[in-house]
């Protein structure tokens, strides 16, 4: 995996402007990656992501609640992996409303507990919530949720198509 | 982080937002929408031609208002989606739920439509 | 101390830039901060502490390097403290070059050694570097460099005039 | 990151710049003006119209460059100054180094009128 960019901020609503911020610029490093649908709902998501910590990790307004943001690209793949965590409390997938249970896959993953998001069907356009999870499985093509011992995280994959920028060449990826 | 200017155009109320309609800064849109979908006939046009970014609970909102305003007998249009704003509408098929307009002037002409098509 | 913000980037130019937006969108939560020119200031200074590091603690370019900011508004005093960490070399600011040694104190802070940059000399305009420290002292109203065991922290202060904010009360100023 | 525009309008190199001019993004305009500095006399305006945000090695690049400039007989003038850029140029006394100049037009207007100068 290539270098990292990591960020916490508090668990409240209004510093969601941080995070979109550092990821805008982040994947703005990315030559032509501004330019793409991609890159807003990339940053959509991750907010969708930080929303849903804050709403429902933290319902309860832990005192000193923080949610971190780590962000990489594999310069070989052109992945980008993003993944959340955060010290709320955990849930669990397939006891929850919504979306239905046939949307995840139960797995492991290192040894420990993990809930891969499938596909979610498409909320209905009148609904007034539940569309986040929906969007991350949209735009993701990988979502999995661990829940852990006082620690939640969520691992969020994408393949970037970065063969106009490494047409190129490996140095002007990152110019 | 979130302008809200309001106006009434021939018995449309216009809201229109600049900054980031989320979930923070969604409940003064939410205020705003409830009172004005409280009589009928409650027509509203929210202009998002300043907001480039929202979220879902921003999108929420606005149906939520826009049920209101259907109860009441009017409807709620919005218009002036730049980029970020409308590829998250596309994604979502938001054009299910709302009518969409290029601007405030193209939703208004719509609304007078209604009115005579009501009238006559 | 209030909300902390924390964020680690590599040791890389380019990625200052993620640094900037994220203390920009940290700093634009103050309402009219954005309008001041200590917002410019501040943009600018911190980018010249984090370009310091990359260039002088990491000159030998250590694999792995980063630089971690941590920002924080003090809500009570509307202090701004912004902490910068590495893990490159210390270097003992009174035998270098430029600032000169009467730009320095020398003292100690929790039991532990630290430089305390007074005011440094303006530069001439026609130099072409030796600009970066000038600029911190002249923004902030502390700097303090810190050495540590393969460590290295600059803490740097500034009263921020929040009068007209909390003027109308604490929870505008972060609304 | 950075965007370099160049011409050449009566016998001034002007080099447009846009976007982030700094540490990792300077060394394309030292390059450029090193280039420009070359043969006597070297007139050069840096329009930072496009710039938000500069850095000390940014100006290091601009000191240098009208050194340069100067050595053969010419200077280099800088234009368009946005806000965040002007903050510094004044912390800084920049304008002790450097001649400002509101656009293009002023900064050549005073090229012109050095000519004329030495001409005469
Ligand atoms: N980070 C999270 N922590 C705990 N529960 C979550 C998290 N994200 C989602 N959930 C659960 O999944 C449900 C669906 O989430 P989502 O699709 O984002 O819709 P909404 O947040 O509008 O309810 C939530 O209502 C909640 O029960
Ligand atoms: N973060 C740092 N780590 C190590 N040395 C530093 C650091 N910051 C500054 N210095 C030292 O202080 C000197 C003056 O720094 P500065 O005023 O920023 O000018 P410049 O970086 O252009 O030399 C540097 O040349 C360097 O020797």
């Amino acid at each position: 995996m290539s270098e990292l960019v990591e960020l916490t901020i508090p668990a409240k609503h209004r510093y969601t402007e941080v995070v979109r911020a550092c990821l805008q610029a982040f994947l703005e490093q990315i030559p032509g990656m501004a330019e793409t649908d991609t890159f807003h709902f990339l940053l959509f998501v991750v907010h969708e992501a930080c929303t849903n910590v804050i709403q429902h990790a933290y319902d309860k307004g832990l005192k000193g609640a923080t949610v971190t943001v780590k962000t990489a690209v594999d310069e070989q793949t052109g992945q980008l992996v993003i993944e959340l965590r955060d010290g709320g409390h955990s849930f669990d997938p397939l006891l929850a409303d919504w979306p239905p249970p046939s949307s995840w896959q139960k797995e492991t993953h290192n040894h420990q507990i993990a809930y891969r998001l499938l596909s979610v069907p498409e909320p209905d356009p009148l609904w007034e919530t539940s569309r986040g999870l929906y969007f991350m499985a949209q735009v993701f093509d990988e979502v999995l949720y661990l829940p852990e011992e006082g620690n939640n995280r969520w691992i969020m994959m994408k393949e970037l198509d970065l063969v106009a920028a490494s047409e190129s060449g490996k140095t002007i990826l990152w110019s | 982080m979130l302008e809200l200017k309001t106006q009434g155009l021939k018995g449309v109320k216009v809201l229109n937002l600049s900054g980031r309609f989320v979930a923070h800064t969604a409940p003064q849109v939410r205020e705003w929408l409830l009172n004005a979908a409280q009589k009928a006939p409650a027509r509203v046009i929210v202009d998002l031609g300043g907001v480039n970014f929202l979220d879902s609970q921003a999108i929420g909102t606005l149906v939520q208002g826009m049920k209101r305003c259907r109860e009441q007998g009017g409807d709620l249009y919005v218009c002036g989606l730049q980029q970020p704003v409308r590829v998250i509408f596309e994604l979502m098929r938001l054009d299910m739920a709302f009518k969409i307009f290029e601007n405030v002037e193209e939703a208004l002409d719509a609304f007078q439509h209604t009115e005579s098509a009501v009238d006559a």
